[in-house]
Order: C-alpha cells, then structure tokens, then sequence
C-alpha cells in the first residue's frame, strides 16, 4: 500500500493541475486535509489507506461517473493487469469456492495479517440457495451458470470481474480481489466454479 | 500500479484515451440473457420477516427496561459529583450549548459550534472537553482507551448515555443554520462519498442507497432522514454482544474498521464531520434515547 | 426456612404455609435470601432431571399457561421471554432451556397479590426449546414450550 | 456491595408494573478468558426478592443462563401508588444488593 499512496499522491498532484472544471470543490479539499490528519494506523491497517490510488481520485472526482470518452481505454487497462492462473485452468473446486465465498475476514485492524483473506461474497450476494443469510448490495448469483452456461469465454468473465470487477465497470462498488492481492488465481477459480460449474447448488 | 497512474495522467490532462494503446484490449463481456437476473433472485422478502422480528423485540426490551439505563444513572452521578484535580462538577461547569449545566435536549442539538473550543463537537467530544478543561482530567488519559470493553465502561461513555437519556422523545434539531455547523456538514458529505483502501469503499458504498443488505443486516442510507434516522437513533447503545455501553463514536470507528479503513483518531475532527452529516439528515426525527444493539 | 424453598421448587404440599408465612410477615426478606439454592435443580444436565429436581416431572401441557418469546432471536446472550399463566391459583413459575449445559433458568414464588406474569431475558447457548413450567396451589404442573433459534450473525453490528 | 440497581413501579390499570434492571455480570463459568485461557469462574445472582408494601411478592432462585445485568419485569395486584417496593439479590460468592423506589 505504501507504493499505492506514493503514486496516488503523484495522480492527485496531476488531478490538481487540470482545468478549472475538475478542481477540487472547497469541501472535498478540507476533507482530505481532515481524513489525512485523522486517521492513525491500527494493526494492518496503515494510515496511508486513506490515501486514493489513480483509479480511486478518478471516481471520487466524478462521482463514480467517469467521462465516457475516457471510460473504456481505463477499464482495458484494468483488464491488462488480471493474471490468470499459470495452468490456464479457471474452473477450480466449487466446494472450496463456497468456503471462500462465506468468508468476509481480511484486511481490517482486527484482522490478523497473513491469515487468508475471504471473498466476502455472500456479504453482498445471494448465491448457493442453502445459504439464506446473505447482502444486497450486489445482484443475486443464484442459477449463475445454470442461465449463462459454462463456456471457456464465461470462465474467463467471471475469473476477470472477480480479479478486477473495474475491468467492466470502472467504478464497480466491487473490490478488485485479484489486483490488491486478497484472492490468488487458485482461490479466484474455486470461486468461478461456485458460479459455473454444473455441480454447484448455484446452478441446481 | 503503473495503469492507475497513467489512467489518472490520462484524465487529468484531459488528453486522448490513445495513450496506453500498447494494452491488450479488455476481453468482451459475454453475453448474458438480460432476464436472467430477476428470475433468478430467490424471495429476499422472507428474510426481512427476520429482521422485523428483531426490531419488535428490541422495541419490547427497550420498553421493559434497557440495561443502558444503569449507564444513564451511573452517568448522572458523574455528572453532578464534584470531581478531577480541579475538583468541578460538570454540571456547574460545563456548557453542552444550551447554557452550563443544561442537560435537557442537549444532545438533539449537538454536533453544534463551541466558540470556547472554537470548534463544532459532537456530544462525546464535548463531554470530553468538559472534562479535561474544567475539571482538569487529562486528555491523554481519556483518549487512552476511549470505548468499553469486557466490564471496563469510560466515564465519558456513561456521562454521555446521561446526556444522550435526557435527550428522549425529542426532536433532532443540528443548528445547520451555523455557518459553522454548515461548513463541518458539508465536509461530512465529502467524507462518506471517500473510497480508498484495499477494497475501494466508502461509506456511500453500503450507505448512500435505500433497501440495501450486508448479509441479514439493513443497510440505511444515511443521505436520506429516514435512513439517517435509523443510524442514528440507538447510539449510545447497551450492546448485548459483550453486555458493554458504547457511542456514536464507537460506531463510526467499527465502520472504518470494516471499512478496511485506519482507525480514525478518538473525538478528532472526521468523526465529527460525519456525526454531523448523519445527525442533520435526521433533523426534525424524535430521538428514542439511548438503545440496545446486537 | 427449608419450608419456603421446598414451596418454591418443590413442595406439593406446603404451598399454604408459604402463603400463611408470608402474609403473616414471618418470613424477613433477610432470611428468604439466606436459604439454600436449589443445587441439584440448578446443576442438573438435561430438562427431564432438572424438572424431576424441582417436582415437575410430570407436568401437562396448558394453553392457559403462555410462554413469549422470539421465534429468532437477534442475540443468543439476550433473548427476551415473558411467561404469563391464567391457570387459578398459579404459585410459581420455572423457566428452562433444553440445549443449555444447565437446563433450568429461575424460577419465582408469586405471593401477596403477585401476579403469575415474569419477564426475563435468558442466554441461549443455541437453538433449543424454551419451557416454561407452572406449578399451582394444589401441587398440579403444567407447561408450555416454544422453539427458539439462534443464528450466528452477520458481520457487523 | 454490588453496583446500583434501577427499580421502576408504576400503576397500570389495578395492578403495579415493576421493573428491575440489575447490573451484574452473570458470568456463567462456562467462558473462557481469551488473553489466559483460562476458565473464568461463575458469578451469578441465586436469588432475589421483590417486597410491595413491605410484604414479598415475588421470591426468586436464578441460574447462570440469566442475560448479563439482569432485567425482570413483575405485575402486582393490590399495590397502590406511593407503596415502596424493595428489591434484594444475593450471589454465589456471598455479594448482595438492595435498591427500593416508590410506586408511582
């Protein structure tokens, strides 16, 4: 994170030199004074966090409705970034996927560091019917693979949103697991295989 | 790292998007029938009988008896007692807006602008105040281990469920006409709109819509009264998860924490902000006194 | 002193003295508190034992006899449950919780125009069955049960 | 001495609404101290008493499965206002309370 912050400091610095349009209002100025003042590393949680990467100063600045002209050169550069795993397999072990899915550990103060870091999934998804505690922030997963089908080009869409949901949506509400390290390729291909593979509950 | 970077040059510049053309180009999205989604959706209406079923029995405990009123009587007591190396009571010392030793509506009104502290405060933060400047306590001391935990409640924790108790059944009334309280207000917005981190959320990422869930768990959104309102009303809260009396300010910091955010600094200036941007959207709502939390 | 505590739990029969005791002012405060507790009740591992402990073992099912309680409960370690029986001459109530290490919860003596109505929150190791007992005058037991669930929660709060 | 109570009685109707909120920890011995694991050991209230006017209405024995600080809510019939009501618990290690309020 601390090379994230550094470079994100640079983007702000650039983000400030453009025209007067996209000038910082006076109150989102004061709070990035205010939030770069107040927040103290706790645990894992350093205090440079607070700091924007390029991606985020761009959809903090638009109000996550970057120009379209812009959009989609900045989503492939997204994409440029997903790594796939080195066997070129994308369709792991639905029951691993599912473990994954459960868990929302990871990355908080509380959290200790090194341990496995969770999907978070059914945080904000419905997916396997069994599983009735789940979010709403995201759309329901549930009959995923069932409705789209299992393709090689399916695989690959599922593996990338999950590495990098910014490669589609540029300012997804979606965390890019893959890119800030929380899920490897194997982990990300279990979970692939949660939403595709015929023999999940997700597609019963 | 090196995309983000150039993306962000790219914008800010304002330039054309052919920089970076050397880039594979983004895999299509398949195509995906448009239907599926909603008939896909198994009935989310079942769970929310759940959650309505909390509600009605947290109503009845609150009714019946909260354990947060022996917070609330603990409080008072400190409140009146003389006490600190300058051997003051609070309650013949300390201004909490409405005139010294005023308690009544006190914390409806708050976050509110100080001009001895020269600065908008938040009930806890004044408290605080109150209790290093007029009583003499230290605030390195208070600051040290700000929220309960196991059976070790703050002092300020029960002052302010005291406080926050002789606010019950009155209105939310911020003074947003304070040119002050504006100002911190329209900060407060700034903030919960802020993604970063290594999740890229903000506060508006699981508050800033209606009728969202984490899990079981509504999401109110805190742009809206009525969802400021159910941010709001509770805190302070007796939270039957560890038996312990916790505030506002605790709340807003567990929030960073699943956040993946840092840990914002006890009674600094963010917390207020966003104290003040939540409890202004609630204005004119009818606090129900301090409550009881999961 | 044994009378009282026997009538409480126990006693089929003393049920009157308690009363005569009580109005009578006989029995101080004081003294109540100094009884004994009923151990092998409270101690007893599973419901059968712990109702055999305090006289119950053979207690019939009553609609008259309500148990309120949540079908979910939000938290394991409050859950909120009312017992309210309209049985004539109800003298006590006793509460259990099947799944706990300990089944039995409290049980109160109602004197003096007590009405036979108890609120109490309990804490629930797990989803078990909530009893409810009542014991009248004439040394009859009667119960009423309701399932409660315990989730584990979400991740925040 | 154990910390305060808070005792609320009121009139509804022909009979007192009385309240108890008790603040004890109820430590069931069953938990363990996630810094020593170490078992912490049980403290709980075994028993209480409710007095309306002087007379006990209500006589209680409690286990360890009651919540932490305690809540009890009672009805009873023939108490008018201005009755006091005293309330006593006693726990397992011997430590004790009584708080009193007035019927309102």
């Amino acid at each position: 994170m601390k090379n994230t912050a550094r470079i994100s400091l640079v983007a702000m610095a650039m983000i400030a030199a453009a025209p007067a349009a996209l000038a910082d209002s006076d109150h989102r100025a004061k709070a990035l004074a205010m939030m770069k003042q107040d927040f103290v590393t706790k645990g894992q949680a350093t205090a440079d966090r607070i700091f924007e990467d390029g991606l985020q100063t761009i959809c903090n600045r638009t109000g996550n409705k970057p120009p379209e002209g812009i959009t989609k050169q900045l989503e492939k550069d997204q994409m440029a970034g997903v790594k796939y795993p080195v066997d070129g397999k994308l369709l792991g072990d639905w029951k691993e996927g599912e473990k994954i899915a459960q868990s929302g550990r990871g990355f908080t103060w509380t959290d200790e560091p090194g341990l496995p870091v969770g999907g978070n999934c059914y945080n904000c998804h419905q997916i396997a019917p069994k599983e009735t505690s789940f979010g709403t922030v995201g759309p329901s997963l549930f009959h995923f693979g069932k409705l789209r089908g299992n393709t090689a080009d399916m695989q690959k869409y599922v593996y990338s949103k999950i590495y990098n949901a910014k490669s589609y949506n540029l300012c997804s509400e979606m965390p890019r697991f893959g890119h800030v390290g929380a899920l490897k390729p194997e982990q990300i291909r279990h979970l692939v295989a949660l939403l595709l593979d015929p023999e999940s509950p997700v597609n019963k | 790292m090196r995309q983000a970077l150039l993306a962000a040059a790219a914008f800010a510049l304002a330039i054309s998007p052919a920089i970076a053309q050397d880039k594979p180009a983004a895999a299509a999205k398949p195509a995906a029938s448009k239907k599926s989604a909603k008939s896909a959706a198994a009935p989310v209406e079942e769970k929310d009988a759940a959650t309505l079923e909390f509600e009605k029995f947290r109503a009845k405990m609150i009714e019946e008896g909260n354990p947060a009123e022996l917070f609330e009587a603990q409080g008072e007591e400190m409140w009146k007692t003389k006490r600190g190396p300058k051997n003051v009571s609070l309650a013949e010392s300390c201004d909490l807006g409405l005139g010294v030793g005023v308690v009544k509506g006190a914390y409806v009104q708050m976050p509110r602008y100080f001009a001895d502290a020269g600065k908008v405060m938040d009930a806890e933060r004044r408290v605080v105040w109150c209790m290093v400047e007029k009583q003499g306590f230290k605030e390195a001391d208070l600051h040290a281990k700000p929220f309960a935990s196991g059976t070790y409640t703050p002092e300020q924790t029960s002052i302010v469920t005291f406080v926050a108790g002789h606010s019950r059944d009155m209105k939310f009334a911020v003074p947003l006409k304070d040119p002050h309280v504006k100002d911190v207000y329209e900060i407060g917005k700034e903030v919960v709109k802020h993604r970063a981190g290594p999740y890229d959320f903000s506060c508006n990422t699981c508050h800033g819509a209606d009728g969202k869930r984490i899990r079981m768990q509504q999401l109110p959104n805190i742009s809206t009264q009525k969802g400021a309102a159910m941010a709001v009303l509770g805190w302070p809260g007796y939270r039957m998860t560890g038996n312990v009396m916790l505030t506002h300010q605790w709340r807003m910091g567990d929030c960073f924490r699943q956040q993946r955010f840092p840990e914002p600094k006890y009674a600094s200036d963010t917390v207020t902000a966003l104290l003040t941007y939540m409890t202004a959207n609630a204005n004119g709502v009818t606090y129900t006194g301090p409550g009881i939390k999961r | 002193m044994d009378i009282l505590r026997r009538t409480v739990l126990k006693g089929a029969s003393a049920s009157g003295v308690l009363a005569a005791a009580l109005t009578a002012g006989l029995l101080k405060p004081t003294q109540v508190l100094a009884m004994e507790w009923n151990k092998a009740a409270f101690e007893a591992k599973d419901t059968p034992a712990a109702m055999k402990a305090v006289g119950a073992a053979s207690a019939a099912d009553s609609k008259d006899l309500k148990l309120n309680a949540p079908d979910i409960a939000e938290n394991g370690a409050v859950v909120p449950v009312d017992v309210t029986s309209t049985i004539p001459n109800t003298l006590s109530i006793a509460v259990f919780i099947d799944k706990n290490p300990y089944p039995l919860s409290a049980a109160f003596n109602f004197a003096n125009g007590a009405m036979a109505d108890v609120a109490l929150r309990l804490k629930m190791g797990q989803t078990s069955i909530v009893r409810a007992v009542a014991k009248t005058s004439d040394g009859k037991y009667f119960t009423a049960s309701k399932e409660v669930k315990v989730t584990a929660g979400g991740c925040g709060g | 001495m154990g910390s305060p109570m808070k005792v609320r009685a009121q009139m509804k109707g022909d009979f007192a609404d009385i309240k108890i909120l008790m603040s004890h920890p109820m430590e069931t011995g069953q938990r363990k101290d996630p810094k020593t694991n170490q078992t912490i050991p049980a403290v709980f209230i075994q028993q209480f008493t409710v007095e309306v006017g002087g007379k006990v209405v209500v006589q209680s024995e409690t286990g360890t499965s009651i919540s932490t600080n305690p809540v009890f809510g009672f009805k009873v019939k023939g108490a008018k206002a201005g009755d006091k009501v005293v309330v006593k618990w006693q726990d397992n290690k011997g430590d004790s309370r009584t708080d009193e309020a007035t019927v309102a």
